[in-house]
Order: C-alpha cells, then structure tokens, then sequence
C-alpha cells in the first residue's frame, strides 16, 4: 500500500533544516511539582526530533507546553522565528502544530471521520459536508495504509490499534509544520511500526518537523535524526546525533547511571513444576478459535502476534472477563466457572490488562489504593480495612518499580503514563497470585524501569508462580520467555521453546503464516 | 374511610337514596367524573363518595378517569372521556381556568358539566358549580379567632398561620379572607409557613414557625389532615400557650375538639360531602328533574357550601360528616 | 453478513461495561468493496435497533388497549381521534425533551425545565404582554426562555458549578420568581391566536402536533447533520477529547443550556394554549417526565450518546401509558403500579429484543463464516 | 504547610475535567516525618477541605441569622433549642442521604427513597402492623425498606435496567402501593412508644439526633474503614477496573441499593414517629433533596467519589436555610427565589474559598522553595 501522491501538502514556504521551534528555559509546574525546569529544545523543519526520558521526566508536559494545553510559568518559546503564547489548543493547531497524545482522545460515538475531523469539521451553513468528510478521511485512511477501516464505523467499535490510527488521521487532517507524536508505537504492533516509520519518513520529505517519543531505543535509532534527552524536567543533552549515540550515553543521560538493557537469565535447570493452567478449546466466535496452551509452575509463557490477532480476548476469556463459547480453563486440574472473574482471581489467577485507563485504574484514588485494588480484602480484618499495611505494600511495589514519585497517597491521575503502567503491573505482584496473565506489562515502560520489571518477573517464576505474557514487542516475548505460542487470526499457529525461535521466523509467522506445517503442537 | 385507620367507606357522606320523590329510580344516567389523583385526605374522600353515592343510585353509572398530573393531563383524560358519551360530566377539575375551553366545549357538545369545589370563570361553561367556600373558611377561622381572644382580653396576639399548599389558588383564597377579616379587627398574621397537606409537611411547618414565634396565642391550620402533623410538632415541641383552629373537617380534628385535651379547639368546615351532592344533583340534571326541596323545575346553577366552625359544642352534629 | 454484526452491547448496566465486538478488518473491506454496508451501519446502528424496541414496546401497548377496549378500538374513527390525543398530550413534553436530549449527551442535566415552562408561561400571560398580543406573547415566552437557559449554561460553564445543582437553583428561583409575577393567581389568557394553536387542525391534524414535528425534525437535523451537534457528541463523550480538538467546551455547553431554555419557551407557548392559561405550578415534574423519555429512549446519562428519535419515543411511550389508563378508567393507586410495571417491562422487552436480535444476527454470521 | 496543599480542583464543571494539582512529595514526607500531618489529612485530604468551604457556608448562614433576628439570637437558650430543632428537621432527610450517597459513589441513583420511606410508613402503621406493637412496626418498617431496595438492587444489577429508570419504576410503583395499602388515607400511629421517638431527649439532646449521629457514623465507618467502603468506590469510579480487579460488581450494586432501602425504612420510623402518623404522600420528592444534598456535599453524580461527612454537612445547609427562612416569615415565593440564589452562593462560596486557599498556600510555598 504505498502512496505515490504525497500525504500532506507542504507549507509552500517551507525550508528543510530551518529551525522552525525554539524552547529557552521553559518552566512548567503543577502544585508541588516542577514538572518542567528549564527545557531547551531546538527542532528544524524536515528532522525527526526524538524526545528520550525516564517516566515522569516531563516529556508529555513538554508537548501539552507546545499544543496549548498546559502555558509555561516562564521561560521562551519560540515557532518560526517568532515568540510565540499558545493560549488554547486551538491557537497551536492553527499555528501548524498537530499533535497525538500519549493517551487516546478520541470520541467513542462519533465516527472514524468525524474523530478525525472533530473541530475542523470541513462544513456548509453549519451543516457537516459529509460525503466531502468521509471521501478526505479515507484518503488519509487509505494513505496511512488502513483502507479497510470505514469511515463512518463508531470509533467504539474499533480495536485499540484501529484508534490509534483515527488518532493519527486527525493529526494528518490538519495542515501542519510540525507533528508532535507522543509514544504512537506503545499501542502498534511490529508491521503497524514500519508503517508509521513510512508516514513519518513521506512527512519529512514535505518539510515537515516531526517530534517522536519512544521508549524503544530500536526506533529512534532507525527513524530518528537528532535526540534531545529529559531527565527530571531538565534538557540533559540536546541534539544528539540519533544514529550514532551509543544506548548506554543515552541511557546515562536518562537515569544519571548506567543500566543494561538485557534480559534476566533464564535458570540453567528447568524450573517450572506441575501444571498450573491447562486451557482446550477455548473459543470466542470472530475472535479466536479452538486455542489449547497449559502453564506450568515457575513458568514464563509468552505469546506473539500482530494487533488484532485476539491475543488480548484470549487471556480476558481465560480470566473469566469474557465468557467462552466453547473450551474450558482448568487451575491445577480444577475447571473454572467460565465467565467468573471471581472464580478466577479466587484461584490464583491474576491479570494485568491491555489499557490503564479504561480497565484498571481508579484515576481520582491515590496509588496506594490503585496498587491494593485487588487485595485490600486481604489485609482487612472482619471486613475493616488496614490503610497503614496497605500504604506499606505499596510502598515495597513501588520500591521495586521505580515508582516515581514515590508518595503513594498521590492521585493516580498526576502520574506520568508510564508510572500509571507501573501501578497496573505492580497490583498483581501482591499477595498470592499464583498464575499472572501480562497484557503488553511494559507499555509505555522506560528502559530503567524495563529492565526492573522483567527482573521482578523472573523471581516470581523464581518463586513458582506462573506466567502468561502478551506482549507486542517480539524481543520482549523471546527474551523473558521460557516458552513461547505465536497467534495467527485468532489461532494459535505455532508452539515452540523461547530457544527455538527467533525474530524474523516469529514475524513471518505472524505475518504470513505460511509456516503452517511446522505447527501447532 | 377517614384520618383514622377505618377502612371502611363514608356512610354518612353519602345520601340515603330513600327519602323523596327524587329517589325513584328513573332514566339511566351515565355519569363521567374525574378528580385529580389523591394525594391526600380531602381529595381521597371526594373520590370516594362521588363513587359511594353512585353506587347508592341503581340508575347511575360512574365512569371515572384519573385527571393525570396537569390540567393538559387532565384535559387529555377528559377528551377520552367524552368520546364514552356520558350524559352528565361531573369535574373536579386541576384550575378551573385552565379547564374552562374544556368546560364550553362539553357543553357545546350538549353534555351538561357539573362543576365540583374549583369555579370555572366562564358562565357557559358549566351547568351547576358547587362549591366550598375557601375564602368563608379563612373568614370563619378568624373570625373564631378574634371572638376567642376577645373574651380572653388578649391584647397584640401573635396569630400563627399553616397554609396547605401556596401555590394553589384555594390557599390563596383562604389566606385572603383569614387576613382580611384579622385585618378588619386590626390583627395580622405574624407568620406563615406553608405545608402540603401531609401530615409531615405539616408537622415540619409547624416546628419552623414554633422555631419563629417563641410565643404564639393563635394559630389557623387549613386542613386537618396536615393537622396531625401539626399537633405532634405541638407535643414535641411542648407548646401549649396557644389555641388552633383546624379546616376541612376530619373526623379525627372532631373527635379531638369533643375530647377537648389538645389545643385543638375549632375547625371550619370545607367538607368533601359536596362530592355526594354533585353526583345526586347530576343524576336529577340528566334525569331532568327539581331538587324536590325547591319550588324550581330545574336544578339551580350555583351551590355555595357554607363554612362551619365546629367546637366542642356542636362537634357531635357534624362528627357524621367528617371524613 | 458482516454487515450485520452488531456494533455495541444494549445499554450499559450499572457497572457492567459495554464490550463491543470487534470487526473484523478484511471482511469490512470485503463488505465496503462490495457496496454491501447497509444503511443502519455507520452512524446510528445501535440507537436505530434500539429505537425498533421502543416501537415494539408501543405496539405492545395498543395491542393491550386493544384487548382491553375491543369497543373503542372497533370504532376506526375513535383510535384516529385517540392517536391524535396521544399525540397531542406528548407534543409539550416531547418539544421539551428534545431540548433536554441534547443537554444530556452534551454531558449536563436541566433540572429547571418545568420551572422554565411555568415562568414562560406566566410571563406571557400576564396582562401587560397580553397587551401586545400573540406576537408579543411568544417573543417573550422565547426570549424568557431562552436567557434563564442562558443563565443556567453561564453558571454552568463559566461559573463551573455542577449541572445538577445550578438547575435545581434555578428550578427553585424560577417557580419563586413565576409565583411572584403572577401572585399565584391563575393568569387566563384572552388571545384568540394563542389559545386557538391548541384548538386548530390543518389537514385534520392539531396544530401542536406539527410543532412538535417541527421541533424534532429540527432536533434530528442539528444533532446528526451539523457540527453544532456531532459536537454536542464529543463534549458529552469526552470533554478532554474535545478540547484538545480546539473546541471551546465552554461556550458549547452554555449554548446547550440555551438551547433547552429556547424549547422550555415554545413549550410554554404550547402549554399556555392548551390550558388558555398559565400560573406558576404548571409544568410540574416535567423535569422528570423530560429525563426518563430520554433515557428511555437510549441516551446515556453520562453523556456522550442519544438519539433525538428515541426521546420522541419515549415521550411517545409514556402518554401512550397515561390514555391506556385513562381509556380504562383505572384508579391512580392501581396505575402507579402498573406503571411502574411497564416502564420496567418497556426496558427489559427492548433488552431483550435487542439481544436476541444481536445473538440472531451474531450467530447468522458465524453460520457463514 | 504541605498538609494544606490541596490535591484536586473543586467540582468538576460540565466539561471541564478537574486537574488535580499533585503534592510535592518530598514536602509530604517531611511533613510526615517531623509529625505535623494534621488528622484530617491521609485518605480524605481534598474532601476534608471541601467540608470546611460547606462550614463556612453554614457560618455564613448562621451569621445572617443573626444580623435579620438578632432577638431570637440574643438568647442562648433559644439557639441551642433552634440548633437542636435544625438537627431534628436534618435527621430524616440525613438518613435517607447516607443512603443515597453510597449509591451515588457507587455509581447509580436512587429515585424511589421518598417513595420508599412512604410505603415502609404506611405499611407499618397499618392497623394490622400496629396490633403488633413497636418491634412489629420497626421490624416491618425496615423489612419493607430493604426489600423494596433488594428489588432496586436486582433489577438494575442483574435485570440491567439503568439505575434512573428502574428507581424511577420503582418511586411510582411504590407510591402507588403505598396508597392502595393506606386508601389514601392518613394512618395515625397509635404507638406511645413510636411516636415517642421523636419526642423523647437523651441529656437535652432529642433521640432522632442520636439515631442521625449513629447511621452518620456507621455510614462513615462503612465508607472509609471497610472492604465494603472500598469496593463502593472502585465500583462508582471505574466499574471495569473493579470487575477485572475481581470484585463482583454486580453482587455489590444490588447491596447498595438494599442499604439504601435500609436507610429509608430507618428514616420511615423516624417520620412517622415525627409526624405520629403516615401516607401515601409522605416524604414528597425527598429524592430530590437527598440527591442535592450529597452533590453539594461534593459527592461526583458521576460515581467515584463522594464523602459522608460533605453529605451530612449539605442535608443541614438545607435544613439550616429553610429555618433562616421561617424565621424572618419570608413568604414562599421570596424563599424560593432566595433559596435558589444561596444554593448557588454555597457552592461558589465553596469554590472560591477552596481555590482561594489553594492559591495562597500556593504563594506561600513557592516563597518558601
Ligand atoms: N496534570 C498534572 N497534575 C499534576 N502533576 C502532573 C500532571 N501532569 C504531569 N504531572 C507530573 O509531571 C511530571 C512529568 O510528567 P509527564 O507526563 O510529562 O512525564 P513523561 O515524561 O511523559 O513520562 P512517561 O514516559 O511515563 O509518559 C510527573 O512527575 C507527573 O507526575
Ligand atoms: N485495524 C483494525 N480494524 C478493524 N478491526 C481490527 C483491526 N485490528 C484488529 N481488529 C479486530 O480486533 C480483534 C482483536 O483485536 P485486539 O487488538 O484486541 O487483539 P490483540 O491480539 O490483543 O492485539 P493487541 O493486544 O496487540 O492490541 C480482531 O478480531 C480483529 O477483527
Ligand atoms: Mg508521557
Ligand atoms: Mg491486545
């Protein structure tokens, strides 16, 4: 599906290599945070500047600074040369600076074309120029390679990664200088990333400047031109050269310290114990079929698929959130109530789910609470809760995650996504979870904090729980997974040792399936 | 039925179909009724005697329709009435006022419209009003009132003053003639504080203006049936340095004026038998007959209930009319 | 049959999320490819089956005054009479509702809609407007209207008080403010022209049916075809969302509450010609009746979804109620019951049929698959 | 004064989400440290600060009080007999909002609580229900109550009707019932021990103080300290999350709909006792006050959040207004049109004073960085 005509018509008096954004000192805090403490950043027409920083370093505050959400306390920004106040969101965008954000802003019952469109709905008298809306969207659709996705679908019946790329359509609705993209890759899988590599790539040959922010040194390293790196709200480095930086010079300028991004050995003697969950024949209609996979004890299993591919159906029906049409899920020999999540959370199981805001967090509650979610009831006595041992617990998760910051009576809310992520995961690193189900854990994750969560996984399977591992990032799967299952619309199409496999043979089969004959088990 | 816990219908609201000429049984009358929904005593009993008079007559057939929440409501029930082709209407209805169109066009339609207790404005509109006297019952309460004070040699009294609901009308009518006959006398209501005609608005009323009026020597409540409410904020709140005078007339506020141990000393009379007599008189109007009474052929245009003051001295004449 | 797969699950129950069914990319474009994406896709394919509920919920209704009355239902003429009562009885509720349909997806709550009417009403008819004549009567019944909703949406959205609280405020001060003008007097209205919009028929139809048509067809049209309301959608469903699109969310929600003041004054006009009269308590708990058509009617009171036909029917459901009571003469204690009944039933028929629709469709789908 | 900086913006305005302005966390936890964290701090720092903008609110009330009858106030005794009669007017309507505002933080609402305490009224002053004396006619009142609840509590939890339409159902259902149980009549309480309820004091203070303060602190214990407490407010704030979180979602909205049956029918005996008597139409459109009362308190209509305290602290600013009103003998419309103006004063003067506050103590600690 390559494009032939360009994606946006570039501003005619666009130079490639022209500073078009200037930022000097910019200081943003919120009641008792400085969230930004002197940012410089300088990005030029035609580059893709990536932005690199731990969690809660102040990216995310740094491009609202841009778009007109949040105004500076002080400091200078500059756009094309001229000083510039961006008073509403409105104002930026008119201005030529189109943004995703980090969390999805869509509007679930408006459609595909109406969300891409939404307050610069092209019109007549008022009315909306439908046909004129829908004919545009599927011409951005068609270019961002996703013609399949109608334009007047509901933007609510779309997966995840279907409205990432409505978020993406508005930003390209617009005519815009510069295109602000924050973690766009956290919700994409493999094939979806070369994509937007391709869009981002046609976006600067316009002349159009691209800010890109990633926790996956891979890509910056293969779309990026210049890195500029946050730490604590400070630019510690500016316009770094992308390609040739070494990862532990970024990295030390992230965290201030030097951390290798490896994955924690797997133990040298087989650990895993008898088996934990044992699943046949699970089936959901139009989402996965006749899907059989057990778990050991002590066991890490990890399964690779595109987006779309039912990966996250597939562990909602084994943990009884959604009811299975056919199949059964068995704990330790004992079948579950399908449908139950009670039944399941009962029996050990415990599942981290795909998306933070709509399926695990408590956004206006404090952390501690968030990450007690599902075992306050533990430490309650004859039904009266313990806030102090609560508070405690949740004090040793967020020790272990890197939690920033630390006090865990702050609202969930304040929390920078990737802390909010920390939250989702560290709920089920509590109490007794016997079998954890990990729907893409490291979303959003930083490298530091990456490397601490897989560490932390690995001694729980250490400790004999269980494991089962979504996640979209191939490595990911094969790196921390003993074993490992690759889906295929909705099916499993191969069972291997992590060992056995390795990247490219998981992308072909996730993408072609063609290897049908070697699978499944 | 009354404030009490008898379940038992109105016997005595009800005239006994025996006496006179008037009560053999003649043409098959259909009469259409409709009152607003009942929501507390008074109204409650006008719909049950309408409905017990009825029944008394072996020549009547009630047809009745629930006036709905508002007089448009009420306007709606009414059309689906009319296509039923009664003989005689009779209507209590929300507002006159708002019911008067419906009133010309039943009429015009030649079915006569027995106007209960609400007045339409318009002449035409109706064949028989009957009516309690709203501003007699504020005239006759205060009235009372100063006698009572007089005698006592009470000078500047602080007269009190729990009106049902104050949106109505009818309230309005019987506050004017409360304070225009206190007036009269150069008294004034010191304070009122409106009620609903429940039990507990009234009770919680009357706690706000015993709060206002840390000394009262006379207090109106306009309906009984809030009264209860009244008295049981009157126990609680240990005040017995007053007298109050009661309206409607229940059996209830007549047992309690004839027991003479609260301070409960009076009432005046707005009773819902009119509702009995609106159904006999609408009998005679579709049987075309003469209250037998009068010289007249015809049954008069207007009937004007006065209102009584009940006292512990008369209370047992009129304790078979309490509802 | 991709086309036929459903889109959302039925009304979302306390605490029970909606999951939708995800679509399955390759047959959409199979579908698309081929023309194939009928019509109730798209844009209104939920609210539409819904709305195939709320009917079947009304043919269930006629059918009972059907069984119930074989004699007034025998006479042709009679159910056309009874149709236009039904009609006309929900044209005053139904014009309020639709104003209140739009503050609801939009997020808010109108609590003063009745006190609303009753102002408007009152200031009409009170002898100094009427001096002016039907022109003058409905220019000020509007434009009272209109700026107590211009209140309401100020204190809302620049006052940033809770929507629940500022109308009921206004609920209060506005029956306060009805009471004083009319000094609780019942004011009659002497205009011809008024009272005659409710007596007149054009083609053997009441006048207020037609306004009522009016005002939803307008309704329909503002909501589904222009921006004003595909915004409405988005400050409802998600006011962040929309204000990162650079919507003023602020001055869209004042103009919402306007809106809802503007249809509380034709209301008022209406009610005031129905009743030749107007005084402070009219419009009773229109609040409620306004709200639970709506709701009825499929739109979330969370906001962010609605259909303008939907609150037609469920006004229309409600007044279909009242007559089947009134036709058989039920007595108030027996009709709360019953009615209390229907609602219930009302919903759970259309649950239901929505979801043996969905299974039905879902497993026709799999069949061919 | 870290334990004063505010952590999130009053009200959310339609619309406007509320950005909560974090703590500075290392100020926290000096302030912890050096043992300075004041007792309201911890879990319910922002409502806390919310409940003093509604005392000062009453302050304020009070003080007008004052200044319009400084007679009545120059006496002591008449203040503490008028504060113990606003608490009195406060407790059944207090009941009924404890209720009310676990729903609501739940995430639903109940409409049929003035119905509810209707017919748990007339049911237990029946003749029949009286003949078996004061545990009969508590024990019917509570029995009623809760199982009118339990069947609010099924039909929306697992019926999946929405929580307004069901409790909408439910007011007119039971009203009705109420009515053809009672015949439209007012039932005397015979009772000497019921009626004795609401005349009886305990050291000068009146019993149904008592019984407010009791249900008060239970219902704050409920909230705050217990698993039951927890999971009301996962439940309200994101229903999803507390299902996949493992809590039965579904088993506890119907326990909140039954503890707020529960709190009508406690509030059934406390009215009929009050009013030795009861009816169909008793607690008229306590819904509606219970439901302001917990929104002005600072409970979101939306779910997720909402204090006990806020609650109490909004059903007396009612209670207090309506007294200041008697008082001064205003007369109904002139109260309501003042009444609608304080209401919005109230919230405004909470909102300023909170956002006032915020901002000085904002001042003072960048001063002090
Ligand atoms: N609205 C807000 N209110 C209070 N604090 C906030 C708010 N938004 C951000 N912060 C705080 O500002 C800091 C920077 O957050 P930001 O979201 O910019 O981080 P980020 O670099 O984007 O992190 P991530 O990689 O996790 O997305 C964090 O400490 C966060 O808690
Ligand atoms: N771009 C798309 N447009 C329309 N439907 C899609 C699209 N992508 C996926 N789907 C549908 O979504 C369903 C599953 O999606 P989902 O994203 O939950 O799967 P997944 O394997 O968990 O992927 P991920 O977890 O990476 O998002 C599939 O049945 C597919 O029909
Ligand atoms: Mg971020
Ligand atoms: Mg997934």
């Amino acid at each position: 599906m390559v494009t032939k005509a360009p994606l946006v018509e570039a501003p005619a008096d666009t130079v490639v290599g022209e500073v078009v954004l200037r930022l000097t000192d910019v200081v943003k805090t919120f009641p008792g945070v400085r969230a930004l403490d002197g940012v410089q950043l300088e990005v030029r027409a035609g580059e893709v500047h990536c932005l690199l920083g731990q969690n809660g370093a102040g990216k995310s505050t740094l491009i609202k600074v841009l778009s007109g959400v949040h105004r500076p306390d002080s400091g200078e920004v500059q756009w094309r040369g001229e000083p510039a106040d961006f008073a509403n969101p409105q104002a930026a965008m008119r201005a030529g600076i189109a943004t995703i954000y980090q969390e999805l802003d869509l509007v679930e019952d408006l459609s595909v074309a109406e969300n891409a469109f939404l307050g610069h709905e092209p019109r007549r008298l008022g009315f909306v120029r439908r046909g004129h809306m829908a004919r545009r969207t599927r011409e951005i659709l068609g270019r961002l390679g996703h013609p399949e996705i109608p334009p007047g679908r509901m933007v609510r019946a779309l997966p995840a990664a279907g409205k990432q790329v409505v978020s993406m359509a508005r930003a390209l609705s617009h005519e815009a200088r510069l295109i602000i993209m924050d973690e766009p890759s956290a919700v994409l899988a493999h094939d979806e990333v070369g994509n937007l590599f391709r869009i981002i790539r046609e976006l600067t040959a316009q002349g159009i400047a691209v800010i890109y922010i990633s926790h996956r040194m891979e890509e910056i390293r293969e779309i990026g031109d210049r890195v500029t790196v946050l730490k604590d709200g400070r630019t510690t480095a500016a316009n770094l050269p992308a390609r040739e930086t070494p990862t532990r010079d970024l990295v030390a300028r992230m965290t201030g310290r030097t951390i290798e991004y490896v994955f924690p050995d797997r133990p040298a003697d087989d650990p895993a114990g008898a088996e934990l969950l044992q699943v046949e024949g699970l089936t959901r209609h139009g989402e996965f079929a006749d899907v059989s996979l057990s778990v050991r004890a002590g066991e890490i299993v990890g399964i690779a698929g595109l987006v779309g591919s039912g990966r996250s159906e597939l562990l909602e029906t084994i943990y009884g959130a959604r009811r299975p049409q056919a199949g059964t899920v068995r704990m330790a020999g004992r079948a579950l109530r399908p449908g139950s999540v009670g039944a399941a959370v009962k029996a050990g199981m415990g599942m981290a789910p795909e998306e933070r805001k709509s399926q695990a967090l408590l956004l206006g509650e404090p952390i501690y609470r968030n990450v007690t979610l599902a075992t306050f009831g533990r430490y309650a006595r004859l039904g009266f809760t313990d806030a102090g041992r609560e508070r405690a617990e949740a004090d040793r998760i967020g020790d272990s995650l890197e939690l920033r910051p630390r006090d865990v009576r702050r609202p969930v809310r304040t929390l920078s996504g990737g802390n909010q992520q920390k939250v989702v995961v560290g709920r089920w690193l509590l109490g007794d979870t016997r079998l954890l189900l990990l729907d893409e854990p490291t979303r959003g994750v930083d490298v530091g904090a990456r490397a601490e969560l897989y560490q932390v996984i690995r001694s729980l399977a250490a400790q004999g729980v269980g494991v089962l591992l979504v996640s979209s990032e191939v490595p990911e799967v094969l790196g921390l997974a003993d074993r490992v299952l690759v889906m295929r619309e909705g099916r499993v199409v191969r069972e291997a040792p992590a060992g056995e496999l390795d990247e490219n043979t998981v992308l072909d089969l996730v993408m072609a399936g063609s290897l049908m004959e070697g699978a499944p088990a | 039925g009354c404030t009490s816990n008898e379940q038992t219908p109105t016997a005595a609201q009800t005239k006994a179909a025996a006496t006179g000429g008037n009560s053999e049984p003649g043409k098959k009358v259909t009469i259409g009724f409709s009152a607003p929904a009942a929501d507390h005593g008074w109204i409650a009993a006008i719909t049950n005697n309408a409905k017990a008079q009825a029944a008394a007559y072996s020549d009547v057939e009630l047809k009745s329709v629930e006036a709905g929440a508002d007089a448009a409501a009420q306007r709606a029930a009414l059309s689906t009435l009319i296509s039923q082709k009664p003989d005689v209407i009779v209507l209590l209805p929300h507002d006159g006022k708002e019911l008067n169109a419906f009133g010309l066009e039943a009429m015009k339609a030649g079915i006569p419209v027995v106007n209960l207790d609400r007045a339409f404005p318009d002449a035409r509109a109706y064949r028989l009003q009957i009516k309690g006297d709203n501003y007699g019952m504020g005239v006759a309460a205060a009235t009372y009132i100063v006698a009572q004070l007089k005698a006592k040699g009470v000078s500047n009294p602080v007269i009190g003053e729990i009106p049902g609901i104050d949106s109505l009308e009818l309230t309005q009518e019987r506050s004017k003639g409360f304070a225009d006959t206190l007036a009269a006398n150069g008294l004034r209501v010191a304070n009122r504080r409106p009620a609903e005609f429940t039990a507990d608005s009234g009770q919680q009323a009357a706690t706000g203006l015993f709060q206002a009026l840390p000394k009262i020597d006379a207090l109106w409540n306009h309906d009984d049936d809030q009264g209860i409410g009244v008295l049981a904020a009157v126990n609680q709140a240990n005040r017995k340095e007053f007298f109050m005078v009661g309206g409607a007339g229940s059996k209830k506020a007549m047992e309690d004026i004839q027991a003479d141990n609260t301070v409960l000393k009076a009432t005046v009379t707005y009773s819902p038998s009119m509702a009995s007599s609106a159904i006999s008189l609408a009998r005679l109007i579709g049987q075309n007959k003469g209250m037998s009474d009068l010289v007249e052929l015809q049954v008069p245009k207007e009937i004007v209930l006065a209102s009584e003051t009940i006292t512990k001295e008369n209370a047992s004449n009129y304790l078979k009319l309490g509802f | 049959m991709s086309e036929m797969t459903p889109t959302a699950a039925p009304e979302r129950a306390a605490g029970l999320p909606a999951q939708s069914p995800p679509v399955d990319p390759a047959e959409t474009a199979k579908a698309e490819a081929s023309g194939r994406l009928s019509w109730w896709r798209g844009d209104g394919g939920e609210g539409a089956k819904r709305n195939l509920g709320l009917l079947a919920t009304l043919v269930v209704l006629v059918v009972i005054g059907i069984l119930t009355r074989p004699d007034l239902y025998g006479n042709a003429s009679w159910v056309w009479g009874n149709t236009l009562t039904i009609l006309k009885l929900a044209s005053v509720v139904g014009v309020v509702t639709v104003g209140m349909t739009f503050v609801i997806i939009g997020g808010g709550i109108d609590l003063s809609v009745g006190a609303i009417v009753a102002l408007a009403g009152v200031w009409c008819t009170t002898v100094a407007t009427q001096s002016y004549g039907a022109g003058g009567m409905i220019f000020s019944a509007l434009t009272v209207g209109l700026a107590v909703g211009v209140v309401n949406g100020l204190l809302i959205s620049y006052g940033r008080l809770v929507p629940f609280i500022a109308t009921l405020a206004m609920m209060v001060a506005a029956r306060g403010l009805a009471a004083e003008i009319s000094d609780k007097q019942t004011q009659v209205s002497n205009n011809q022209f008024i009272n005659g919009i409710a007596s007149t028929n054009v083609l053997g139809i009441p006048l207020l049916v037609y306004i009522l048509a009016a005002v939803v067809v307008a309704g329909w049209v503002l909501l589904n075809r222009t921006t004003f309301g595909r915004r409405t959608v988005a400050v409802g469903g998600n006011p962040e969302a929309a204000r990162l699109a650079g919507i003023n969310v602020r001055r869209h929600t004042l103009l919402l509450y306007a809106l809802s003041g503007l249809c509380c004054g034709i209301a008022a006009v209406m009610l005031t010609a129905q009743a030749t009269s107007a005084q402070a308590a009219m419009a009773n708990l229109y609040e409620l009746d306004a709200i639970a058509a709506a709701i009825i009617g499929g739109t979330l009171l969370s906001g962010g979804r609605g259909t303008i036909i939907g609150s037609l029917l469920g006004v229309v459901i409600f007044s279909t109620i009242t007559n089947l009571f009134a036709i058989n003469g039920l007595s108030t204690e027996a009709q709360n019951m019953v009615k209390g009944g229907i609602i219930v039933a009302a919903v759970l028929v259309q649950q239901v049929q929505f979801r043996s629709l969905t299974q039905f469709l879902g497993r026709n789908r799999l069949t061919t698959t």
